[in-house]
């Protein structure tokens, strides 16, 4: 009997849930503005999802999945991110997609049932959100090959839940990222829940991290509640993959604290008492409370901030409602780049048929 | 497999409801109660089917009833869920397998095509794969990307499988019952547009209704309109229209795809000599196709007019604010028919 | 991307068999070395597609030549297969991916719907998919189970993508340079019994045939016969004999099945009034069938007689000992000309 | 940094190239009669895959896939299996199929393109080969869910290739048998090469056994060309699983010695030197060494084995031969339990066609 390999998990926080340091922070972190960029991104993020649930329920919006909870995970991997980096989101990462420069209104536009928001105009090489749960998984390696091959210094970063870590498209897309040293990485948002299964049953893997291990490539965990922790997480891993070193993958812990969408009722799969334990460690607070302890965050501060978010928010929002209709040509006209002399006849039908 | 924490509280549809008949979800959910009840191999298995109910609550209450042996929730693995029944089923079991939306069954279609259609084939029936895979279906209720479209006619190219898809809840208790008791493979896709659409009295008696077989759901002599799924509500209501003007047109739910019952089809068309089919699918490479191929091949000595295909647009289908404009409407169904009647 | 050991000392076709002709391998195999040619960022990917220059040899070469920076070889993963190039196309590269038998695409199907065929309407232009698909498909060489199928209708029926057949050598080289340069996803099905069946002079001077138009293989006024691929060469060869009978069959090689050229093939029904479609795949849901579907709606006034579909039967494609009894042959083809010539 | 996981793999070997013990071996070994069986085994494997080759050489039978090499791999797992447990082989598994009770007339009717190969009077229940890599996988997980949940003490046995460990849906199979501690085994043939795709090229991950970290069971290595250490790997895994304790991931380490299969060829992408190097290692020849050297095993015992795997060979090839051809309305008749009308005229239709 010989040891041919062993490998490790280790798994990183700086701020606790009471919004104490836990040690030494990484270097960014000492830099206030930075701290509060962080913070004013996650208070963004929540209000723009109170927003778009209050549509939604009014029936303004179509079904949205709520990204409550989960901000410091979304927001701390695209502040990571440099800006020709490319993002491959889920559909619950709306933080990391505002923080690369989608708008609030293009965010309202898609869940609005819209194509024309996934035409962002700031970020143009990020990817649309992935419905199909992981299906996005082998576009970030073939995104992250794109630059290899060309030898550009850009990462794909995809991000995906917890459940979507059992899809084999998921796994496919890890193996060739490793074998092939590509400059991609993977992060798993574990929110604990796939609807209404929990993490435990979705894999005896003992954490998320370690499904790296089968693909060769380094795996992590990191509290991802911790916005500094994600953030400093994400970062190494973009530099490694910058440094031509390949994949990792960051299972970053968090909880869904929403239903799973609006037209979900978790109250069926789960009770409020676990909930509530939960919103114990959800990170905006922490990262106030720490704000306000090390840097002097004021309440003032706070409630300015809390007001441009709502007025932002709302602007966006009046600027949704107030969009004109998408032509209904745009069903035909941007299904190839030039359209078929055979569907010609479609198109025509369709248009003459009217509303 | 986890144990399972009895939280939903929820209770049955209420009494009242019942009387009123059971919705299209009500009655799949008690024909796979009906069928795990009578036999202890069939067990249910796919995505949130335990506690949560399944998203469109179709497995609501099973697994409070028949416990976390039978009513299964599996990892998100969809080929996993297409592959796991086979190998189910094989060893004995009547495994009814769920994906939660058509545009996710996609995965599974490997394990169809090269492995439960073909199981007793190639072992020369040694080995057979008695299973059923659910899944929702169709457009029209604002679901977001991916959740709304129709490809049933990639299954119905598969040999060695069933298809059937149900318009009706008497039908969709009778159909799900067949599906579950045959031998062998079966896709049953739920247009989920009419899950909760309309309510009608549904004897639980265990009856299953024919695989194989068209239902003629309104008699007609002068145009025959073919149809299955939710489109049979357009159908049945341009049927109507058709009416209020003295056009008596003849509705078929096709049900079976697979075997196809054509002969209830072509002896309609005989009578009426106009036939239109309907289906939410693009229009091209859709099962529509099908059916007005053996017109144009057996059925052409009937056809008084050009057989029309009213369906859904060779378009990928839109996001919810235009999906409207994709769906096959009453409208377009009109328009078919007079250009059907124009002829001859 | 491992370094490439330059093992493979085979030479190139030699200069007499060029002088006889390119058989439909080498035909791919020039038209991807021009491609790679003219565009870098034309890059070749798959099982196998490296130094072993694919299991057919179409790729043959190409790692020698373009190194493997543009000829990769993947791990096993066809769902891979299928979604790496939605990434790389998006990002600005025009891969070409290839499956190695058609019996194993279908885990590709997920990121053919889903993805590929809808980045661009997603994103409304932002993103596109200039991927091609290549795979070796059909029966009739004794392959070993899983390596015979012709599941084309599949393709057929999805929106967004285009689809392509060629049926000989100048014909594949001509639609695999358009189908590499066409700006969306292309879906290119090689019919594996015909890779050396014939070989005929192909000129490698860089001109692409155009996607979406068929082709007239042979001209007549008789009776139409449609077919693509493999079948082509049964379809002529049953022309040739009818003609000893004094019988013109006009020959439709379809070669783009989507978008589909049906103006060339109601134009030729319209001249003979006789219609039969020839191909391998299953009957029913074939794309025979949207054919003739076609033809009972906008062609049915040319019609003289029934629309025939000469295909494989509904069943699972049987082993190599039975294969030939599933093949649609010359005969069978005869036969059923002879039932359209017994009309009117 | 917290260390929230460690994993290791071991590997194990009992008997080296050279015939030589490295340590005890396990229990069953110190019986000649096992040993011999084994080795029997083996040498008729060997034998029926040469004949194979020459068949098809002689256009008698269809593509064949060689197991040369991989002998100790496939005979050892069977082996170590119940009769009632089942076997879910890849396309190269005849010596386990052999060992299970497949005729070698079964294996020569299959691989000479007629579905009645499939058709196994001996392991019923047995699956039959799987042509599309990894696709049983899957099923193995089925059928384990089917003995855990009928309270059977049988095991699912699954083996696939090198090459498979890259696929999806091997992935969420064994995912799958770990959260629901399923009774199965999965055992990779690692015999370097996918066609013409090499191990290394395969994944970067060290070990094939790590992937089974991913799926949060253990996974071992094993020398697969000492049989008394596949066996002994297999019977341990084997009990795991009939104990309730869930799968486990074996990786047998072998070399596929022969071309892919017979349309292969394999000097296309490698070197004989390197395959000549292979030979010094392949299972036969160790274990006739340990035989001969520990067990008395003699020149007229080799010469006596050899002949009558030979002569068993023959007579199984011409049974296979002599064979009537299958009936053709076998195409139609096996489709379903009952051929649905609109089939009836198709087969009328075929027969009427004739040959
Ligand atoms: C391939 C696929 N299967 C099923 C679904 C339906 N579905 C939507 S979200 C979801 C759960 C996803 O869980 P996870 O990956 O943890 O992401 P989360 O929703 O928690 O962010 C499911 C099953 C889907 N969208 N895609
Ligand atoms: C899904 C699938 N893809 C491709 C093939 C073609 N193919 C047959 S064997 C093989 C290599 C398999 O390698 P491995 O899993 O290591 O098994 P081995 O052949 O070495 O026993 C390939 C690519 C196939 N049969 N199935
Ligand atoms: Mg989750
Ligand atoms: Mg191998």
């Amino acid at each position: 009997m010989t040891r041919v390999a062993s490998f490790e998990i280790e798994c990183i926080g700086f701020i606790d849930a009471e919004g104490k340091a836990t040690g030494d922070l990484p270097d960014f972190a000492a830099d206030r503005d930075v701290l509060v960029e962080l913070y004013r991104w996650m208070v963004l993020t929540r209000t723009f999802d109170a927003k778009a649930i209050a549509l939604q329920r009014t029936g303004r919006l179509g079904t949205y999945a709520s990204t409550l909870g989960q901000e410091a995970v979304s927001v701390g991997l695209a502040h990571a991110m440099a800006p020709d980096d490319v993002l491959l989101p889920s559909f619950r990462e709306h933080g990391a997609q505002l923080v690369r420069g989608v708008t609030m209104t293009e965010l309202f536009v898609y869940w609005g049932g819209d194509e024309r928001g996934s035409d962002f105009a700031g970020p143009r090489q990020d990817f649309p959100v992935c419905i199909p749960v992981g299906g996005h998984a082998p576009h970030a390696a073939g995104a992250a090959l794109a630059f290899k091959l060309r030898d550009e210094k850009r990462v794909a970063v995809c991000v995906f839940g917890d459940g979507a870590t059992s899809k084999g498209d998921v796994y496919e897309a890890m193996n060739v990222a490793g074998v092939w040293t590509l400059p991609a990485v993977f992060i798993a948002n574990n929110n604990q829940w796939a609807i209404s299964v929990p993490r435990r049953a979705q894999t005896a893997a003992r954490t998320l991290a370690q499904k790296a291990v089968a693909a060769g490539f380094p795996g992590l965990q990191v509290d991802g509640n911790d916005v500094v922790a994600v953030r400093d997480a994400v970062a190494g891993a973009l530099d490694r993959a910058r440094a031509g070193d390949g994949p990792t993958l960051i299972e970053a812990i968090t909880y869904r604290l929403g239903d799973h969408t609006t037209v979900d009722d978790a109250s069926r799969y789960r009770d409020d008492e676990t909930v509530g334990r939960h919103w114990k460690e959800e990170p905006i607070v922490r990262l106030r409370k720490y704000l306000t302890a090390s840097h002097g965050w004021t309440k003032q501060d706070e409630e300015t901030l809390i007001e441009t978010c709502r007025s932002d928010v709302e602007a966006a929002a009046e600027a949704y409602l107030a969009m004109a209709p998408a032509p209904v040509e745009g069903i035909f006209d941007n299904l190839y780049a030039e359209l078929p002399a055979e569907l010609r006849e479609q198109r025509q039908a369709m248009l003459a048929e009217g509303d | 497999m986890a144990a399972v924490k009895q939280k939903n509280k929820r209770k049955r549809p209420k009494r009242d409801a019942e009387a009123a008949g059971l919705t299209l979800v009500d009655a799949i959910n008690r024909a796979l109660a009906r069928a795990m009840e009578e036999d202890e191999t069939v067990i249910v298995l796919g995505e949130d089917v335990g506690i949560d109910g399944g998203v469109f609550r179709v497995t609501d209450g099973l697994i409070a009833r028949f416990g976390d042996q039978r009513v299964l929730d599996t990892p998100l693995s969809e080929t996993l869920i297409g592959g796991l029944p086979v190998g189910l089923a094989a060893m004995g079991f009547r495994p009814v397998a769920e994906i939660q939306f058509m545009g996710f069954i996609y995965p599974v279609i490997d394990q169809i095509v090269n492995h439960a259609s073909r199981m007793r084939t190639r072992t020369r029936g040694r080995l057979t794969c008695p299973m059923v895979l659910r899944a929702p279906y169709g457009g029209g209720i604002h679901a977001p990307e991916h959740h709304s479209e129709s490809m049933e006619a990639m299954f119905a190219h598969v040999p060695g499988i069933k298809l059937v898809i149900p318009s009706s809840p008497a039908r969709a208790y009778g159909l799900m019952l067949a599906a579950i008791r045959d031998p062998d493979p079966v896709i049953f896709l739920e247009p989920k547009r009419i899950y909760r659409a309309v309510r009608e009295p549904v004897s639980d008696d265990g009856k299953a209704l024919p695989l194989g077989k068209c239902f003629v759901s309104r008699k007609g002599a002068d145009l025959t309109l073919v149809s299955w799924g939710a489109m049979l509500k357009e159908s049945m209501e341009a049927a109507a229209a058709l009416a209020d003007e003295r056009v008596e047109a003849e509705v078929i739910d096709v049900a079976s795809l697979k075997p196809l019952d054509m002969g209830t089809i072509l002896a309609s068309v005989e009578k009426t000599g106009r036939c239109m089919i309907v289906h939410e699918a693009p229009l091209t490479g859709g099962f529509g196709a099908e059916i007005a191929a053996r017109l144009a091949g057996e059925g052409l000595m009937s056809l008084l007019a050009p057989v029309e295909r009213v369906a859904g647009w060779d378009t990928v289908m839109p996001l919810p604010r235009l999906e409207h404009r994709y769906m096959p409407s009453v409208r377009r169904i009109l328009g078919a028919a007079r250009r059907l009647l124009e002829h001859g």
